[in-house]
């Protein structure tokens, strides 16, 4: 069984080594945030097959927290290429409009 | 077979990975692949982190290196090139000569180190294993690098966040997030 | 109401499923007493800024949802040994499509479960929201069945608020 | 043979059967995405990844989950996973075709790899 854990592990490993030869190869910028997301779902993977493999709880809440950040990475990136700037323009509109509305009364 | 023995081939498909990442960063001349490749690092160094065991550095690491250094560098893009420059070919010589002594100083300072996981070396000896001892019985919290971090060393912490939050202060101001918002509705009024 | 309760309820489910052992050993007060701390505090900030209801607190969606769910995993599974066959040919051969899918939902919820559920079946990936229907790229043309999508769109609909599609 | 330790065999077994499907899933979307000629039809074999390879070994991990807070944070990651990944894969692909980015939708014709580069898109 954990020799069968081991294989998983080293298969997640070479998945992320695949989906790095995309991230390096490109060719469009696309294909780079495509690869780099699903290099971060694998990665969650691995440190999942990781933590059964030693036993240990503790990697799990790093996974939890990888699935997180790269969902959070990813949208923040092409938010970037989207409207060139970082920040969430029309999040804070639309919250501009509620507080005003809030004064008002 | 026994579970250590497995974990470090896993090791060390993930240095391969983390060399093969670091000499994509240097040679990639797209600055928008180099700022996606160091969060690729980080998000590596930090498994890495967690196989050695230190859980609170791999937490650490994917926490800011994956996460806020990847939106900070892309607001720093916003500012730049998106392409670099070739550097100069004389400069290459030296640069990589200061590199391969400091890489052989490395190298020289192996064997002083203690082995892996070594209950004797230094950091484990003398207050490591006071603080292992006195944290059940000082506070309740399960988790012992808290506990020295928030309980013993709690002045030393909050002066780092404050120097933590000022720097991230310094560098909003510098990139100046939100500036377009402000300059959309002067437009419009 | 309901809401704030089962928004309560949820809090206390992750706090649990988080630091599950050290809240319920009793051994450390501390953590217990965050734990309560935090979620008291969540459920306060939430119910002033009052964005407490059912759009935040989807739990009378959920239980059809979940019974969707159960049918969306045999859509993946097939699709996903579609996609399979199709990529692990020693040649590659596809015929990538642009359709348009008409979605008629009643509720934003069901046109978004709508969309995600066409990108979460490999082969068709929803590319652009219009008016009137979805853009959708498949990876060849036998993924494009009409029948197949207007079935996934009756469904969703229905899961997201409970009622039969047709009666408005 | 106790029924305990039946169980216990059943479980194994589920447990192995799920982590080398879900092992083949997740090699075979990877090896996809190196071979698929276009950014649109690599997301496809992206998801195959993000579904079904990943949710098969978070449940052979569960199967293997010694406690339940450990079956349930499994749980929680692969509900995570379910829910963001549609929506990071859709992100991507809108911002590709808003960014101008055609999908290439020619028959791919195994014979002339010169077709399976796609037109630059970055701006």
């Amino acid at each position: 069984m954990t020799f069968l854990t081991f294989l998983v592990a080293i298969g997640m490993a070479v998945a992320m080594a695949i989906m790095l030869a995309r991230l390096f190869a490109g060719p469009t910028l696309y294909d780079r945030v495509l690869a780099a997301n699903s290099f971060g779902t694998k990665t969650v993977l691995f440190l999942l097959v990781f933590s059964a493999l030693v036993g240990r709880q503790d990697a799990i809440d790093i996974a939890l927290l990888y699935a997180l950040i790269n969902f959070v990475a990813t949208i923040a990136i092409l938010k970037f290429f989207r409207y060139r700037s970082l920040e969430i323009a029309l999040a804070q509109m639309s919250l501009r409009k509620a507080l005003d509305g809030e004064y008002e009364k | 077979m026994n579970h250590a023995d497995l974990t470090q081939y896993l090791d060390y498909l993930l240095i391969a990975m983390l060399l093969a990442v670091g000499f994509a960063i240097v040679r990639l001349r797209n600055l928008f692949a180099v700022v996606m490749l160091t969060g690729v690092y980080s998000l590596l160094c930090a498994a890495w982190f967690v196989s050695l065991d230190a859980v609170d550095v791999a937490f650490t690491e994917a926490a800011v290196g994956a996460g806020i250094s990847t939106v900070l560098m892309l607001g720093a893009m916003l500012l730049t090139a998106r392409e670099s420059e070739p550097a100069g070919a004389g400069r290459h010589w030296a640069a990589f000569g200061v590199v391969a002594a400091a890489g052989a100083a490395l190298f020289f300072a192996i064997p002083d180190m203690p082995v892996y996981g070594d209950p004797e070396s230094p950091a484990n000896a003398y207050v490591g294993r006071d603080y292992l001892e006195q944290v059940p019985h000082d506070i309740s919290i399960p988790n012992v690098v808290t506990a020295v971090l928030s309980s013993y060393r709690g002045f030393d912490t909050l002066g780092e966040v404050v120097v933590v939050f000022s720097a991230a202060l310094g560098v909003m101001l510098l990139l100046g997030f939100g500036t377009g918002a402000r300059r959309r509705e002067e437009g419009e009024d | 109401m309901f809401y704030g309760i089962s928004l309560t309820a949820i809090l206390v489910a992750l706090w649990l499923t988080l630091s599950g052992p050290f809240t319920l050993s009793g051994d450390y007060p501390i953590v217990m007493g965050l734990g309560v701390i935090s979620i008291i505090v969540t459920v306060v900030l939430t119910y002033r800024m009052r964005i407490v209801d059912r759009q935040t607190v989807p739990v009378g969606p959920a239980i059809p949802l979940f019974a969707y769910w159960g049918w969306l995993g045999g859509e993946i599974v097939k699709s996903n040994l579609a996609v399979l066959r199709l990529i692990m040919k020693p040649e590659i051969e596809v015929e990538p499509r642009l359709v348009r899918v008409a979605a008629e939902q009643r509720s934003e919820l069901g046109l978004c479960v709508f969309a995600n559920s066409i990108t979460l079946t490999p082969g068709t990936v929803t590319v652009d929201v219009e008016d009137d229907g979805f853009l959708v790229h498949a990876l060849d043309n036998s993924f494009t069945d009409p029948a197949g999508f207007a079935e996934m769109g009756a469904r969703s609909d229905t899961a997201s608020d409970g009622k039969k599609t047709g009666d408005r | 043979m106790s029924a305990a330790e039946i169980f216990q065999y059943a479980r194994d077994a589920f447990s192995i059967g799920a982590m080398a499907v879900g092992l083949v899933f997740v090699i075979a979307g990877a090896t996809g995405v190196m071979r698929l000629p276009d950014f649109y039809t690599r997301m496809h074999a992206a998801g195959v990844t993000d579904t079904l390879g990943a949710e098969l070994i978070i449940l052979g991990l569960i199967a293997q989950a010694g406690d339940w807070q450990t079956a349930a944070k499994l749980a929680l990651v692969g509900l995570l996973l379910f829910l963001t990944s549609p929506t990071a894969t859709h992100a991507i692909a809108n911002a590709a075709h808003r960014a101008g980015q055609k999908p290439d939708l020619s028959h791919f014709k195994p014979k002339h790899p010169a077709d399976a580069g796609s037109s630059e898109g970055q701006k």
